[in-house]
């Protein structure tokens, strides 16, 4: 069990999440583990605690955060935010967080695979269009099956409006810049020092090569 | 990850009544943790080891680390608001595993064999044999040359070959492994 | 008819003795505060900013002296000890000893508010108090706040239950004001270097006062004090500044802070000074050395020890200094009910 | 059935008086979803049935693009973007003096958050009214956002005197999607207890079911269907749906075609992978409603479902 030092934490972490207008106020944490008793990941995965992350946030473990897989397991459920007795909203903190991850690099892999889909709504201003002709036909079957028009399509208009608005607010430059930077590679487990039973040999492997 | 907590742990009555503790008064402060001299080569705190007791986790416990990477310097024992004797709990718990018939055995218990193996055969330790005979059963190489001659140089290893003692402390021991029974009867 | 001796006696005039003085004075009985220091006003007088709002205890405390003399009937004998304490005839027969001269008085009713001592830090040999000029208990804080305030403080470790809640050096009992004290300091520090960080570590918080929780969250929400939840384990030097070991219990990890100053938040103990004097008179003290009141089912009045024997302040239990002055009210309200009732023959 | 309605009765915490300020609209913008148009067709056809028997006017409009909100969530675009498009979608409806009736969870929770994040936030208002301002448009923030899961709840009597195929006796059990309850402010519903859906389905004549994991997230938001399928999403899913199919629920209902893909499409992998026996059919709960006013079923774009529903529903014709 590693120990942790002080002289890795800085308040300048939980700054810049502030910051980004998302969390309002994760000082407000009582750390009850109320969350984290609701949490449907917390459930099934061992290393996964919001109020863990929560707390690395106050303290400022900027590395352990960032670089981590957890940030990227929550499933957006927001029991957390429905539960906790001082209304942070843990949701949009990890929203802010993703994206300060991808600003530092890390966790790409996450973020790129869906970049088909905003390409995909750059064309049509639609999101989940499907790619394949097959597909596509039988959607347009069904629908017209079921009395609705072939496909649902946006006019040429709101198409046009939805671009300009790609190019405006720089999406399409913030997507090469995503694919173009180096990821960092994801080198903090929170494994370590927490009370794992499922994968515990695996953690003790892990242990004694020192990771 | 969700676990299931006891009301009733078979393991903190077996550990409290070998290591004579109570450890209901634990209150997780941790301050046990905060001074442990080991705690970096262990996979759970002190604390957490308590808390996994009362869990009744027979198998995380057993198998854990930290149990044989405790060096009972009692600094916890020292420490600990709750007066639980943290090193005995150790102990109960080393002992626990050692007896379990699925337990395998790990360096630190082929060390413990071999070291009271040697007190019962010669009624002390010998240093070179028990070194060699722990790198032959626990396959780790011996301590490097360097250490080896410095040891012999300064005669913290005995060269020469170790003593046999007289029947009547193979008898004493013999009486010992019995439970000293009929000793003075 | 003669009237018996109906002169009241304070012993201790500290916060809570001042205030029953204060209120048995007003009624126009005589009384007599016996103090063994050279001034009034007990610890409170050290005291420059009370929790919760943060006001002045010396400016009380100067308040209630002025109040104490500005009464005729209110004697203060100063540097005086209660030797000896009696029961004669329904009423009390005390000896006052001042220079190793000692006289005595009968009195009709008894007062003791013997205050509380400090927790003696070098107890804990691992947080290095005594040892190390950076680690500083909670009271020295206080006492000279200004000088501390000044010191170049990049990083504080407030460690909180230094002798509360503590079985192995038999003190069991919770110390009650630490946690609001421990926050009320951690803010002025923070206020003073706000480039600072400041860490408390605690195990729970029990900001039992009114308003009380509200400021311990304020403290964390506003000034960014940041709370650890673990028992420090040991305190060292290294690289010019003291390292603070201990585990988060609340991540599981264990943690090194590197501090500069470290401020021990040491419990209240009791001061058995009076305790002789209790049981000499029926009363009864409970197994950590404080005061303890009657039973409420067969008590006139919550601070009674014994007949004609009442307590009030931190001699019974820890208390701030509001519960205080409620306890020294509460107690001249039950001394001159005792005296109004039991006081003619 | 009177003995449950009563209990569902008692544990009830809607809010009544917010059901009450709710409108009975003649006239309402519908914001169409990408999931309930492409991949449950069905969920769009069930609205406009219900609303044109409830004599509401849907309003349409082609200029209407994506919400985004999946793909903000997922982190694959510039949150800019996604401030920008919605302050644009909810422009639309503004300038006709509409309001908004959202029929896909994820929608209602993207659109509901955004807007109140452009109108909290100076900065991101900022950002947004730029955008808008090349494009010739402006957002003020006039429109009021509803689920139509709520418009229907509000005319309950009304559906209730339209029932024409009541439906007896069918278990029916609820998946209620996180995105809407949480918004604790305008939700009528109660975010840890919910119950309007069960009194929507004890009105059509349907049992409801209580199961263990019924609040339970689908696992599918924010793409973690494709991230974290195998590790977390599945285990998640098996133990939800197992214990759905333990109390022999026959028919699930959802307000969110997105967490239909989820429980729907994953069973033959739940069946598979860990080996429950589930094989529960995942609806929309308007298209319930509106097989219940009589709609036929083979308008309903059941075939869309991996799982079939209409063996469940064939009863009930």
């Amino acid at each position: 069990m590693k120990r942790e030092k002080a002289s890795n934490w800085s308040p300048e972490f939980q700054r810049a999440i502030e910051e980004s207008g998302l969390a309002d106020d994760i000082n407000r944490c009582m750390f009850c583990g109320k969350c984290t008793g609701i949490c449907p990941v917390a459930a099934i995965n061992p290393s996964y605690s919001p109020r863990q992350i929560i707390r690395e946030l106050l303290l400022g473990n900027h590395e352990q955060v960032l670089h981590s897989e957890e940030i990227w397991r929550c499933f957006w459920c927001a029991n957390c935010l429905g539960y906790c007795p001082s209304d942070i909203k843990y949701p949009l903190i990890m929203l802010a967080l993703r994206y300060y991850a991808l600003e530092h690099g890390s966790g790409k892999k996450y973020a790129t695979l869906f970049t088909r889909f905003v390409k995909n709504a750059y064309k049509d201003a639609v999101t989940f269009q499907p790619g394949k002709p097959q597909r596509l036909d039988q959607i347009k079957a069904m629908r017209t099956s079921i009395g609705l028009v072939p496909l649902r399509i946006v006019s040429d208009k709101g198409k046009e409006e939805y671009r300009k608005l790609y190019e405006i607010t720089g999406t399409l430059e913030w997507l090469d810049n995503l694919h173009a930077t180096e990821e960092v590679p994801l080198k903090f487990s929170f494994e370590t020092g927490k009370l794992i039973l499922g994968d515990f040999k695996e953690n003790r492997s892990n242990l004694e090569r020192g990771v | 990850m969700t676990m299931g907590q006891t009301a009733i742990s078979s393991m903190q009555t077996e550990v409290e009544r070998k290591a004579n503790v109570n450890l209901d008064t634990c209150m997780q402060c941790g301050c046990c943790t905060g001074g442990c001299s080991g705690i970096e080569a262990m996979d759970f705190s002190p604390r957490q080891i308590i808390q996994l007791i009362k869990m009744d986790e027979w198998a995380v416990l057993l198998n854990s680390r930290t149990i044989w990477m405790c060096v009972s310097c009692h600094i916890c024992e020292d420490r600990c608001p709750a007066r639980i004797k943290i090193s005995s709990v150790m102990d109960a718990l080393r002992a626990i595993a050692y007896s379990q018939p699925t337990a395998e055995p790990n360096k630190q218990i082929h060390f413990h064999n071999l070291f009271l193996g040697q007190v019962k055969t010669f009624g002390r330790t010998h240093e070179g044999l028990l070194m060699m005979s722990y790198s032959l059963k626990a396959k780790t190489p011996l301590p490097p040359m360097r250490l080896i001659i410095d040891y012999l140089r300064r005669l913290r290893v005995d060269m020469k070959p170790p003593h046999m003692l007289g029947k009547a402390y193979r008898f004493t021991i013999k009486k010992a492994q019995e439970g000293g029974k009929d000793h003075g009867a | 008819m003669e009237m018996l001796n109906q002169e009241v006696l304070i012993i201790g005039g500290g916060i809570a003795g001042m205030q029953a003085a204060i209120d048995i004075g007003a009624s126009g009985r005589k009384v007599v505060i016996a103090e063994k220091e050279k001034t009034l006003g007990g610890h409170v007088k050290d005291y420059t900013c009370l929790f919760p709002d943060l006001s002045n205890g010396t400016a009380l405390v100067a308040q209630k002296v002025a109040k104490v003399e500005a009464f005729p009937n209110i004697t203060v004998q100063l540097e005086t000890e209660v030797s000896d304490l009696e029961r004669v005839n329904g009423g009390f027969k005390a000896s006052l000893t001042k220079n190793s001269a000692s006289e005595t008085q009968n009195f009709g009713a008894v007062v003791i508010a013997g205050g509380y001592g400090n927790f003696d830090g070098t107890k804990y040999g691992e947080y290095g108090y005594g040892r190390y000029p950076g680690v500083i208990t909670g009271i020295e804080f206080e006492q000279n706040m200004g000088e501390i305030l000044k010191r170049p403080v990049k990083t504080a470790v407030f460690i909180k239950c230094v002798g509360a809640r503590d079985r192995s050096k038999g003190m069991p009992y919770c110390s009650k004001v630490c946690c609001m004290y421990t926050a009320k300091q951690a803010k002025e520090l923070k206020n003073a270097h706000p480039d600072a960080s400041v860490y408390v570590t605690y195990m729970d918080i029990r900001a039992n006062f009114k308003n009380g929780e509200e400021f311990v969250r304020g403290v964390m929400e506003e000034e960014r004090v940041r709370y650890i939840r673990g028992r420090v384990g040991k305190i060292f030097p290294a690289n010019g500044c003291l390292t603070v070991r201990m585990e988060d219990t609340l991540k599981g990890v264990p943690q090194e802070i590197e501090a500069d100053l470290i401020v021990l938040a040491t419990a209240m103990v009791p001061v058995n000074s009076t305790n002789n004097l209790v049981m000499k008179v029926g009363g009864k003290v409970d197994d950590n050395g404080f005061i303890t009141s009657l039973p409420l089912a067969e008590s006139t009045n919550p601070m009674e020890v014994a007949k004609g024997v009442y307590y009030a302040g931190a001699c019974g239990f820890p208390c701030d200094v509001r519960e205080s002055l409620n306890q020294g009210s509460a107690a001249a309200a039950g001394v001159l009910s005792y005296l109004q009732v039991n006081g003619r023959p | 059935m009177a003995n449950q309605a009563n209990q569902i009765e008692r544990l009830s915490l809607i809010d009544r008086q917010r059901v009450a300020k709710l409108p009975t609209p003649e006239k309402i913008f519908l914001f169409l979803s990408c999931t309930g148009s492409i991949e449950y067709p069905g969920t769009e056809k069930a609205v406009k049935e219900i609303a044109e028997k409830l004599n509401m006017e849907l309003v349409e409009s082609e200029d209407q693009t994506c919400c985004t909100g999946y793909m903000l969530t997922c982190n694959a675009l510039n949150p800019q973007l996604a401030l920008a498009a919605t302050a644009r979608n909810l422009s639309i409806p503004e300038s006709m003096g509409l309001d908004v009736a959202v029929f896909c969870n994820g929608c209602y929770g993207y659109i509901r958050e955004l807007n109140h994040l452009i109108h909290s936030n100076p900065n991101f208002k900022a950002v947004a009214d730029e955008a808008l301002k090349v494009i010739g448009r402006e957002y003020h923030g006039h429109v009021n956002i509803y689920h139509v899961q709520e418009l229907w709840y509000r005319q309950l009597d009304r559906i209730k005197s339209l029932v024409k195929r009541p439906l007896t006796g069918l278990r029916v059990s609820s998946h209620y999607g996180c995105h809407y309850l949480v918004n604790k402010d305008v939700a009528i519903d109660d975010f840890k207890y919910p119950t309007f859906m069960e009194e929507l389905y004890t009105a059509l004549g349907a049992t409801p079911v209580f199961y263990k994991e019924r609040r339970a997230c689908c696992g599918y938001s924010v793409g973690r269907g494709f991230t974290h399928r195998e590790e977390t999403v599945l285990p998640h899913l098996a133990k939800k749906m197992g214990s759905a199919a333990q109390e022999g629920v026959q028919l699930m209902t959802t307000t969110c075609p997105g967490c239909n893909v989820a429980l729907d499409r994953e069973q033959p992998a739940l069946r598979e992978k860990y080996g429950i026996n589930v094989n529960i059919p995942v609806i929309d709960i308007s298209q319930l409603i509106a097989f219940a006013l009589g709609t036929p079923i083979e308008q309903l774009g059941f075939q869309a479902n991996t799982t079939p529903v209409i063996p469940v529903l064939e009863q009930f014709l």
